[in-house]
């Protein structure tokens, strides 16, 4: 193909220059685009961005051809007859409702699967969100369910949100950095940027887990390799060291933490020599590790999805923490889980809800949180209500996405809803990241009806043709985020709006139009947009980010109003790069942390600078300090051994931000904790009497995150108190599963010798769907599956590609640079079995007769025993090539195998987790 | 006047890409034309290194002294450009770059392997700056409007630096001292025939 | 999808850094040795000193982008510069040095008895074609080759960029596609006359008594003397090996590297440079330099008394076959040797 | 009483196609007595004269509205040619226009040949199978087989500095999108629909413009793109609408090379 590209611009031609943020990951980079005649012609470095300064990686350099590219979705296409075929919005509109109606009508609410979006603004998740809710189901997901659901629940069980808790700048104040899990050289990119100046500008220890020697293990001063789905015993054999040499932060852990004898109890038990035996690491390597890790402060411990996508990912995690809570690492900068979040809003689309098991902003399923949402968007909540199947389902979370094929396939008997899964709406989300693919092409064969609104077909089109569907699918074009305006939270949580930079191209259509014209066919168009200005069946993003600021008081979205980022991103330049602040003199955005990272408390007037560093004691309220949070009551009832009982106080223990007016621990705030205090009087008429409209006789009831004026948290901020409270983290979450993280066997482990002392957990119900993990571990052992299946399987991430892949794999510059699916094998597993580097091998999964064709890259960044694929191919089905099933010129450039056509059986008790990252395999020459 | 050079630290290169994808962005670089790339060595194992490598623009070119017609020429900023309209394809840059520097639209065969392509510095070429006719050929021209290479602006951890020889060597010198090790300017003896200090 | 091709090469460059980098390194995942990957790093310097070329790994499917550096073409562009440039400046200015002295001092070498005026066929027509068209092309590829070599130089100067530009591309299409013919040349050159070019006993006696050129001596040959052997070994062994160097870089890359793609050309050019100056030598002799002797690829048939002081026992051989077969003339033969 | 307008013949061609002027002043809804003093059409009353009778604007008022006269006839013909080539690129034919194409008469020429076969193609074709045909090659689910915008042609990318620099161009010309068009303007049909409007006068512009339209915009890619079409695996009719295109786009290319 010739390339004879068109000049600059004339010279004198006005080039304008808009800012959006990339869209390929957490770190949110700034994207600074020169714009001609409506045209995208070129992108520059960011240098004000705080974040990037300038910098990008090879997906974030490249988002130009997003808008550019021949291979986007162009017009609403439908199936016929096995073709697709070219249809109006209008038709393609009304088809799709028709058809969800007369499921409704058939089924119920919940037979409706509304599958969102990580890659959609604030605005439009939140507003997904909201669809589900006045459609009447809690079955709205998006992918934080198998990237950081665990994490979210593990470390909000912790110490009250579940996020990162300091920053990628912040990590500059760090002395020693342990990465467990995350590949950030690969999958952070420019956050490697911060991460590397900081070991260059602190001589740092930058020591890195992993089982694989990663490109982020290549900096590392020390690296540890170690046996997949090892995480919890790799943390205690640290800890085990540490509470050997008493390098532990006794102070810390008495005033700020809970449950710490009963894990010592657990951490006892991983000697260096079990913990050798189980995960591989050698004791005196272990040491040396976790000396620096306690001694040399501040220490920070990362992860990302090497922990997460586990069936034991929420106890992996919970390990992280206690590990930092231990240490006293935690609260300071320098410090902290800082948790690396995936796509470019999950952090926000987390936040906003878009998910089977809160309401936005973590207001949990219950009546109290229906009743605020119904408050905020000023629905009468019997009609919410009434459009459920059953008051009941109302309160009860939904399918996990992981899960989608299990609920279409099941007999209904074990789908606890009124029937099963009959339609998917999917909205900005691959069908190739989920696991078992091969029982998903049987669930895509027996929807009734299959909507995918993404700007790339995805490999949903194919896939569901490959499954054999003829009828019943919709591909609808939907404008990339370059093409839409919005707010959008970065994994530090830092918010960040982005204006369009050009208008959506051809037919397609920002997400809101999508759901405005869809909500508007079904009927609740008017009660749903009740605040919100729709302009030419666009509704308007700021409207939609007030709503957010009215209802959002549990997480602090309250304060980040449109004027205040927007003023953010037109002053980047004047924010510190170390601590994100701008200088307090400034007008607009003095004395603000970068992108008001929640929790930005009160309304925008009250001026809070947002919280750099989450729990941090050692600064004011208003300067972003606060204890944990107290989220778990204020003392608890623990049985001792001898049958007795004691109560354990759960507030913090003699500290407290500086400034509080309370001098100790306290619980959250509400109505009657501010009589007691003879705060009430601090409150204004007017939010005085939002309290009471709300509260009507149970005023006293009435928290900082239901009272809508915004009075109450007005008043603790006053006084120097965070209004959530100042409590304790939790090393015991007596409400998990495992209430201390016990160490488990991966569902399918080669180690079967390990099983019987290590089981996973008893089968279960979980998410409406039976969890049958135990049986199928069980039966793997029994089976002797290992003996057929002896090399582990990991999966994970390129630098160049995202996600499913489709977009980038769409994009030639990034397929230019990895070509062909692989798989990494160690060169004595691959000299064993006659596979040469770069040869065809077929890679075979223990369930399904799963098989995959890929070529071998033969390296001993892999150990022995274990093999790596990246995700993010799709396109090739069992050594299939799916291209001509492609709509034509829809393929992306490069096809290859999926890894999740591998992987297994295997959830998380707590989130229904997918299990990716352990599997088996066997591996042959082709 | 400044002499334009490259330095890639490779104890900070990730092998991210951006480098290479941000020249392709900028300049419309064809499939299959890769003015810049990332090399790892020891791949996999303890000592892993990445480098990014375009054209040096190298003191005393060897592309330039082997060029059969001498269509290349230094400017003032000691930027190596080469004129396509003069370019025969004999494929000699090559042999002489030590870089691999020089690239060839076609797979290269007796017929021709098309007018070479490479790293401009994104300083395009012989025609007038800014022009249509430039950008075709050669792609931007950042130099002439006062910016320096996408790539090295762009670099995920500033690994890659573009600018004054002079100043640029100073901050690797800089970065070695607190760090307390360097791997060396890679490519800086063969290319300048000089080496920093560290 | 070659991306793989090159790996194993890789493999061993990489396997060797890693002996010299550390001591042995993990193979069981479950029992890693400690790695500290930051101390092991390898510096260039090292590796420059160590094995004089950096590969490593790259993600594109271009091997040849996995070079990292290549300081040997410093060395080569030395050569191309250089030595290939007084290599054949010697051999070429030499070789015409040496005829013009030769010629001023020799003369042309007459038909000592004059010529008879009775002719016999030399060289039939097909033979002369396959010459011709060899020679034509030998021309153009040496003189389009030596644009390469020293056009810069001597002849850009004078015309300027854009016509030495313009021609040089031309000479490059006329040195590929005339290769093809060339070689088909010297292959059926090689098969046509190698019956009557195994050199023996009567060349070292023609050769000791100084050919017949440099003094008045007339040693006997049969149709092909020790000089035009030589000449006729030198264009088998020399075209094979340009044409083999040659198509080399003409097709480039193709399971080479940048280091034979360096070593052909070198190969090239210097056999290419000798090759001239032989040939030079040869136009000489078939020319200016003997009397009688250009008709034998001109017309085809030379002067008898030519043919009785050159090539007195092949003369004798074509005779007796003449009166064996009753023929006045020598029949056209293309098996002369016999 | 005087005819009104005696010696103006738009006047008298409005009068006498309405059917007197009593008829004439009912249709555009003005007293009768006012066309009386009219001497020629007023020029704020064109427009409703026009659609009250069908006399065109370019009759009524030539010293306002002239165009069409300036047309010469090679340029009709130009604009026709644009005209259909952007009709047909844009979308599929229908039954009418497809009876209107089979009637078109050829020549000898190359362009009359090329007109020839693409009249006999459209006598045999099926309005259903065009519009497939149409789809798969201009269309398709992400795209057809061909990607017919300027922008793919000249960069590989939609939506490209090519696009930029055609927009800037058009708005220099005053010519807009309309608002419902999803379409790039580097689109062939739209370009084709632009260079008919410069030729025939719809646009006004100055004399100079089409030329430099056409060496900017089409120039560089369309007769690539003629000639793609004309190979491409799901032409059929198109075949032939390719044929027209390419020799008719050698034909401009030839005209505007010649020294004007
Ligand atoms: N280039 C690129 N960047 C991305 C993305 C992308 O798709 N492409 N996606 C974004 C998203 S959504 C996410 S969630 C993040 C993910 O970012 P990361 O989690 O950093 O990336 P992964 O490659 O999935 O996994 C990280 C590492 O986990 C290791 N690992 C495997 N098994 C285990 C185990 O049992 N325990 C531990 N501790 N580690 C293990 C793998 O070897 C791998 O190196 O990246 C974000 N950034
Ligand atoms: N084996 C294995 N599987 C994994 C993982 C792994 O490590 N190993 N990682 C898991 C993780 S952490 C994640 S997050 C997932 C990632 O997997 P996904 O999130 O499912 O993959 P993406 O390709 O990022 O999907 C995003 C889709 O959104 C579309 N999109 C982009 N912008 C917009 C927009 O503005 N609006 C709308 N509506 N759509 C848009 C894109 O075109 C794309 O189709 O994969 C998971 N799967
Ligand atoms: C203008 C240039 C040339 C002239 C005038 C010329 C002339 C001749 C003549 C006269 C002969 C016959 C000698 C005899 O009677 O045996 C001859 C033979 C031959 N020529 Fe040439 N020749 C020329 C160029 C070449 C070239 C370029 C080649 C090869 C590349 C070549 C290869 C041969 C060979 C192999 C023979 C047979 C061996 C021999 O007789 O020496 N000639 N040439
Ligand atoms: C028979 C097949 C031959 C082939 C395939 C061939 C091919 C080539 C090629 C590809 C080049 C590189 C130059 C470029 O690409 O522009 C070259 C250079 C050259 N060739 Fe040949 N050639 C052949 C025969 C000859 C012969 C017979 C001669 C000499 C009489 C010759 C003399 C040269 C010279 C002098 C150069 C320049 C070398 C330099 O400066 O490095 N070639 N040839
Ligand atoms: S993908 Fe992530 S690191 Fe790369 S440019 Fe985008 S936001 Fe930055
Ligand atoms: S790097 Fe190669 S192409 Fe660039 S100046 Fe040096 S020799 Fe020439
Ligand atoms: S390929 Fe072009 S630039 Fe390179 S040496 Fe040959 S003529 Fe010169
Ligand atoms: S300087 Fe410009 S042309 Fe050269 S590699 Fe960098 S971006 Fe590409
Ligand atoms: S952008 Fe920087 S870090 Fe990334 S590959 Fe290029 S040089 Fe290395
Ligand atoms: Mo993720």
């Amino acid at each position: 193909r010739k390339a004879q590209a068109g000049p600059p611009p004339a010279k004198g031609a006005a080039v304008e220059i808009k800012k959006s943020i990339c869209t390929h990951c957490a770190v949110g980079c700034t994207v600074t685009a020169e714009v001609s005649n409506g045209v995208w012609i070129g992108q520059e470095p960011s240098w004000d961005s705080p974040i990037n300064r300038g910098s990008h990686c090879a997906k974030g350099a490249s988002v130009r051809e997003l808008v550019s590219g021949e291979r986007r979705l162009k017009y609403p296409m439908k199936l016929v007859n096995g073709q697709w075929t070219r249809i109006k919005w209008d038709q393609a509109i009304n088809e799709i409702g028709d058809k969800m109606l007369e499921i409704r009508q058939k089924s119920g609410a919940e037979s409706v699967y509304w599958m969102g979006s990580a890659k959609m603004t604030n605005e439009a998740s939140y507003w997904m969100r909201k669809m589900g809710a006045y459609w009447g189901t809690n079955n709205t997901d998006h992918q934080a369910r198998i990237c950081h659901s665990t994490t979210v629940t593990g470390v909000a069980n912790t110490w009250g949100y579940g996020a990162m808790t300091n920053s990628l700048n912040d990590m500059r104040n760090a002395k020693t950095l342990i990465y467990i899990g995350s590949n950030a050289a690969e999958a952070h990119p420019v956050g490697m940027q911060h991460m590397l100046e900081s070991k260059e500008l602190n001589k740092g220890n930058f020591i890195v887990f992993d089982p694989r020697m990663t490109r982020t293990a290549a900096h590392a001063t020390e690296y540890a390799r170690f046996r997949p789905g090892t995480d919890i015993p790799v943390l205690y054999g640290m800890m085990w060291h540490i509470l050997k040499n008493g390098w532990e932060d006794k102070e810390f852990i008495k005033q700020r933490s809970y449950g710490f004898d009963d894990l010592r109890k657990e951490v006892e038990k991983w000697n260096p020599e079990e913990c050798e035996r189980v995960t591989g690491v050698p004791g005196a390597q272990m040491e040396r590790i976790a000396k620096k890790f306690a001694t040399e402060k501040p220490a920070t411990i990362i992860w990302c999805m090497g922990q997460t996508q586990h069936s034991v990912g929420t106890a992996n995690v919970r390990a992280s923490c206690i590990a930092l809570l231990m240490t006293g690492n935690i609260g300071k900068p320098g410090t902290g889980a800082n948790i690396l979040r995936g796509h470019d809003n999950v952090q926000g689309a987390t936040d906003v809800g878009l998910d089977i098991v809160t309401l936005p902003f973590y207001y949990g399923l219950t009546d109290g949180a229906w009743h605020h949402w119904a408050r905020v968007w000023e629905t009468d909540y019997d009609w919410l209500v009434s459009r459920f199947d059953d008051k009941k389902m109302m309160n009860t979370s939904g399918i996990p996405l992981t899960r989608w094929f299990d609920g279409v396939l099941l007999p209904k008997d074990q789908v606890a809803q009124k029937d099963n899964v009959r339609a998917m709406w999917v909205q900005g989300h691959a069908s190739n990241s989920i696991t078992r693919i091969p029982e998903s092409l049987k669930g895509l064969k027996a929807l009734e009806l299959l909507v995918v609104a993404d700007p790339h077909p995805t490999t949903w089109a194919s896939l569901a043709v490959k499954a054999g569907r003829k009828e019943g699918a919709y591909l609808l074009p939907v404008a990339t985020q370059f093409e839409c305006k919005g707010s959008r939270i970065a994994t530090n949580r830092s918010m960040q709006w982005a204006d369009p930079v050009v208008k959506p191209i051809f037919e397609s259509k920002d997400d809101l139009e999508v759901m405005y014209l869809i909500a508007k066919k079904l009927g609740f168009a008017d009660k749903m947009f009740k605040n919100i200005k729709v302009e030419n069946n666009l509704p308007v993003a700021e409207d939609i980010l007030r709503e957010i600021n009215r209802g959002s008081w549990s997480t602090g979205y309250c304060g980040q109003s449109p004027e205040r980022i927007k003023a953010h991103m037109a002053n980047q330049s004047k924010f510190d790069l170390v601590t994100l602040r701008a200088p307090k003199d400034l007008p607009d955005i003095g004395g603000d942390y970068y992108g008001l990272p929640w929790p930005c408390w009160g309304a925008p007037e009250v001026r809070h600078p947002g919280s750099f560093i989450l729990y941090n004691h050692t600064v004011p309220v208003m300067d972003g300090g606060s204890g944990f949070r107290a989220r778990f009551g204020v003392e608890r009832e623990e049985k001792l051994p001898d049958g007795t009982t004691r109560k354990v106080n759960l507030l913090a223990d003699g500290v407290y931000p500086p400034g509080s007016e309370i001098q100790d621990g306290y619980p959250e705030f509400n109505y009657g904790v501010l009589k007691k205090l003879g705060w009430d009087k601090d409150l204004r008429p007017a939010e005085l009497e939002v309290i009471q409209k709300i509260g009507g006789d149970k005023a006293d009831a009435v928290s900082w995150s239901t009272d809508l004026s915004g009075g109450i948290q007005r008043v603790a901020l006053m006084h120097g108190c965070a209004p959530y409270g100042n409590g304790k983290a939790r090393m015991n979450a007596w409400n998990l599963p495992d209430p201390i993280p016990v160490h488990r066997e991966p569902i399918y482990t080669p180690r079967v010798e390990l099983v019987s002392k290590y089981p996973t957990l008893p089968d279960a119900k979980q998410f409406r769907l039976p969890n049958i993990g135990f049986s199928v571990q069980k039966a793997a052992v029994d089976k002797g599956i290992a003996k057929d299946f002896p090399i582990i399987l990991s999966s994970g991430r390129l630098v160049e590609y995202e996600g499913g892949g489709e977009e980038t794999r769409s994009n030639p510059w990034l397929a230019e640079l990895q070509q062909d699916m692989f798989i990494e094998v160690n060169p004595a597993d691959a000299s064993s079995r006659g596979i040469k580097d770069g040869a065809w091998v077929w890679v075979t999964g223990a369930e399904n007769a799963a098989k995959a064709k890929v070529k071998a890259l033969v390296t001993e960044r892999v150990g022995k025993g274990v093999a790596w694929m990246p995700f993010h191919f799709g396109g090739w089905f069992g050594g299939d090539d799916l291209r001509a099933n492609y709509p034509q010129g829809t393929d992306p450039y490069v096809l290859g195998e999926s890894a999740n056509t591998i992987t297994t059986y295997g959830y998380d008790p707590a989130t229904g987790m997918q299990e990716p990252k352990v599997t088996l395999c066997q591996i042959k020459a082709a | 006047m400044a002499r334009m050079k490259f330095l890639c630290d490779a104890d900070r290169c990730i092998e991210c890409n951006a480098c290479v994808t941000a020249c392709k962005n900028e300049n419309e670089v064809p499939w299959g034309i890769n003015r810049r790339r990332v090399v790892t060595i020891n791949d996999g194992k303890p000592g892993e290194k990445s480098v990014s490598m375009a054209c040096m623009h190298c003191t005393d070119a060897p592309c330039q002294a082997v060029c059969p017609v001498n269509c290349f020429y230094t400017t003032a900023d000691g930027v190596v450009l080469h004129s396509k309209d003069l370019c025969i394809g004999c494929g000699y840059c090559f042999y002489a770059c030590p870089f691999g520097a020089p690239q060839y639209p076609k797979v290269g065969n007796f017929g021709s392997r098309g007018k070479m392509d490479k790293c401009t510095y994104c300083a395009g070429g012989p025609e007038a700056d800014g022009s249509a006719e430039e950008y075709a050929k050669y792609g931007a021209n950042r130099l002439a409007e006062g910016k320096l290479p996408l790539c090295a602006e762009m670099c995920s951890t500033k690994s890659l630096l573009a600018g004054d020889g002079e100043i640029i060597a100073q901050i690797y010198k800089e970065r070695v001292v607190k760090r307390g090790y360097g791997s060396g300017a890679w490519g800086w003896k063969t290319a300048y025939r000089e080496t920093i200090a560290s | 999808m070659n991306t793989f091709v090159a790996r194993l090469r890789i493999f061993v460059t990489a396997f060797a850094l890693l002996l010299l980098a550390v001591a042995g390194s993990p193979v069981n995942a479950q029992q890693p040795q400690r790695v500290d990957p930051q101390a092991d790093a390898v510096k260039e310097e090292q590796l420059l000193q160590q094995l004089q070329v950096i590969k490593g790994r790259g993600t594109i499917p271009d091997v040849k982008s996995y070079t990292l550096e290549q300081p040997a073409g410093r060395d080569w562009r030395h050569f191309h510069e250089v030595t290939l440039r007084w290599i054949g400046g010697i051999a070429i200015l030499g070789i015409l040095a040496l005829l013009v002295v030769f010629y001023l001092w020799r003369g042309m070498v007459r038909i000592e008895s004059g010529r008879s005026g009775r002719t016999i066929v030399r060289f039939n027509a097909f033979e002369r074609f396959v010459h011709w068209m060899t020679a034509t092309c030998f021309i153009i590829l040496a003189l389009s080759g030596l644009n390469i070599t020293f056009g810069r130089p001597l002849l850009l100067p004078l015309i300027g960029l854009e016509a030495f530009s313009a021609w040089s591309e031309w000479a490059k299409y006329a040195h590929n596609y005339l290769s093809f013919p060339f070689t088909l040349g010297v292959i059926l050159i090689f098969l046509m006359w190698i019956g009557g070019n195994i050199p023996n006993r009567i060349d070292v006696a023609w050769f000791t008594r100084g050919g017949g050129i440099v003094g008045h001596d007339h040693p006997p040959a049969y149709r092909f003397n020790g000089g035009q052997k030589m000449i006729y070994w030198i264009v088998v062994l020399g075209g094979s090996a340009a044409a083999i160097s040659g198509y080399v870089l003409i097709f480039p890359f193709y399971g080479t590297d940048v280091h034979s793609m360096q070593n052909a050309t070198m190969v090239h050019s210097i056999v290419a440079m000798l090759f001239i100056a032989a040939m030079l030598g040869h136009i000489y002799i078939g020319t200016i330099g003997m009397q009688g002797a250009f008709e034998a690829m001109g017309s085809g048939t030379v002067d008898v008394n030519w043919a009785k002081e050159h090539h007195s026992l092949w003369l004798q051989q074509e005779q007796a076959r003449a009166t064996g077969s009753n023929q006045s003339q020598a029949r056209p033969s293309a098996t002369p040797a016999e | 009483m005087n005819e009104p307008g005696l010696n103006d013949q738009g006047l008298q061609e409005a009068i006498r196609a309405a059917g007197g002027v009593t008829e004439l002043a009912r249709r555009i809804n003005i007293a009768q007595p006012s066309i009386s003093k009219w001497t020629r059409v007023p020029a704020e009353r064109v427009l409703s004269v026009e659609a009250a009778t069908g006399v065109s604007r370019t009759v009524l008022r030539p010293d306002i509205y002239h165009a069409p006269q300036a047309l010469d006839e090679v340029d009709a013909a130009r604009s026709r040619e644009y005209t259909l080539l952007a009709t047909l690129l844009a979308q599929a034919p229908n039954a009418a226009l497809l009876g209107r194409l089979a009637k078109l008469r050829g020549d000898t020429t190359p362009l009359g040949a090329a007109h020839a076969a693409l009249a006999r193609a459209a006598a045999d074709a099926e309005p259903e199978d065009i519009e497939r045909e149409h789809f798969e090659l201009f269309v398709g689910v992400g795209r057809g087989e061909l990607v017919p915008y300027g922008s793919y042609y000249l960069t590989g990318f939609l939506h490209e500095r090519p696009l930029a620099r055609l927009r800037g161009d058009l708005e220099a010309l005053g010519i807009e999108r309309a608002e419902d068009q999803p379409e790039p303007e580097d689109h062939a049909a739209i370009l084709c629909e632009i260079m008919a409007g410069l030729v025939d006068g719809r646009f006004a512009a100055s004399p100079g413009a089409q030329h430099a339209m056409f060496e900017k915009h089409l120039a560089p890619w369309i007769g690539r793109f003629f000639a793609d079409l004309e190979r491409a695996e799901a032409a059929d009719f198109y075949r032939h609408v390719a044929a027209v295109g390419r020799v008719f786009i050698d034909i401009e290319s030839e005209a505007f090379a010649l020294p004007a």
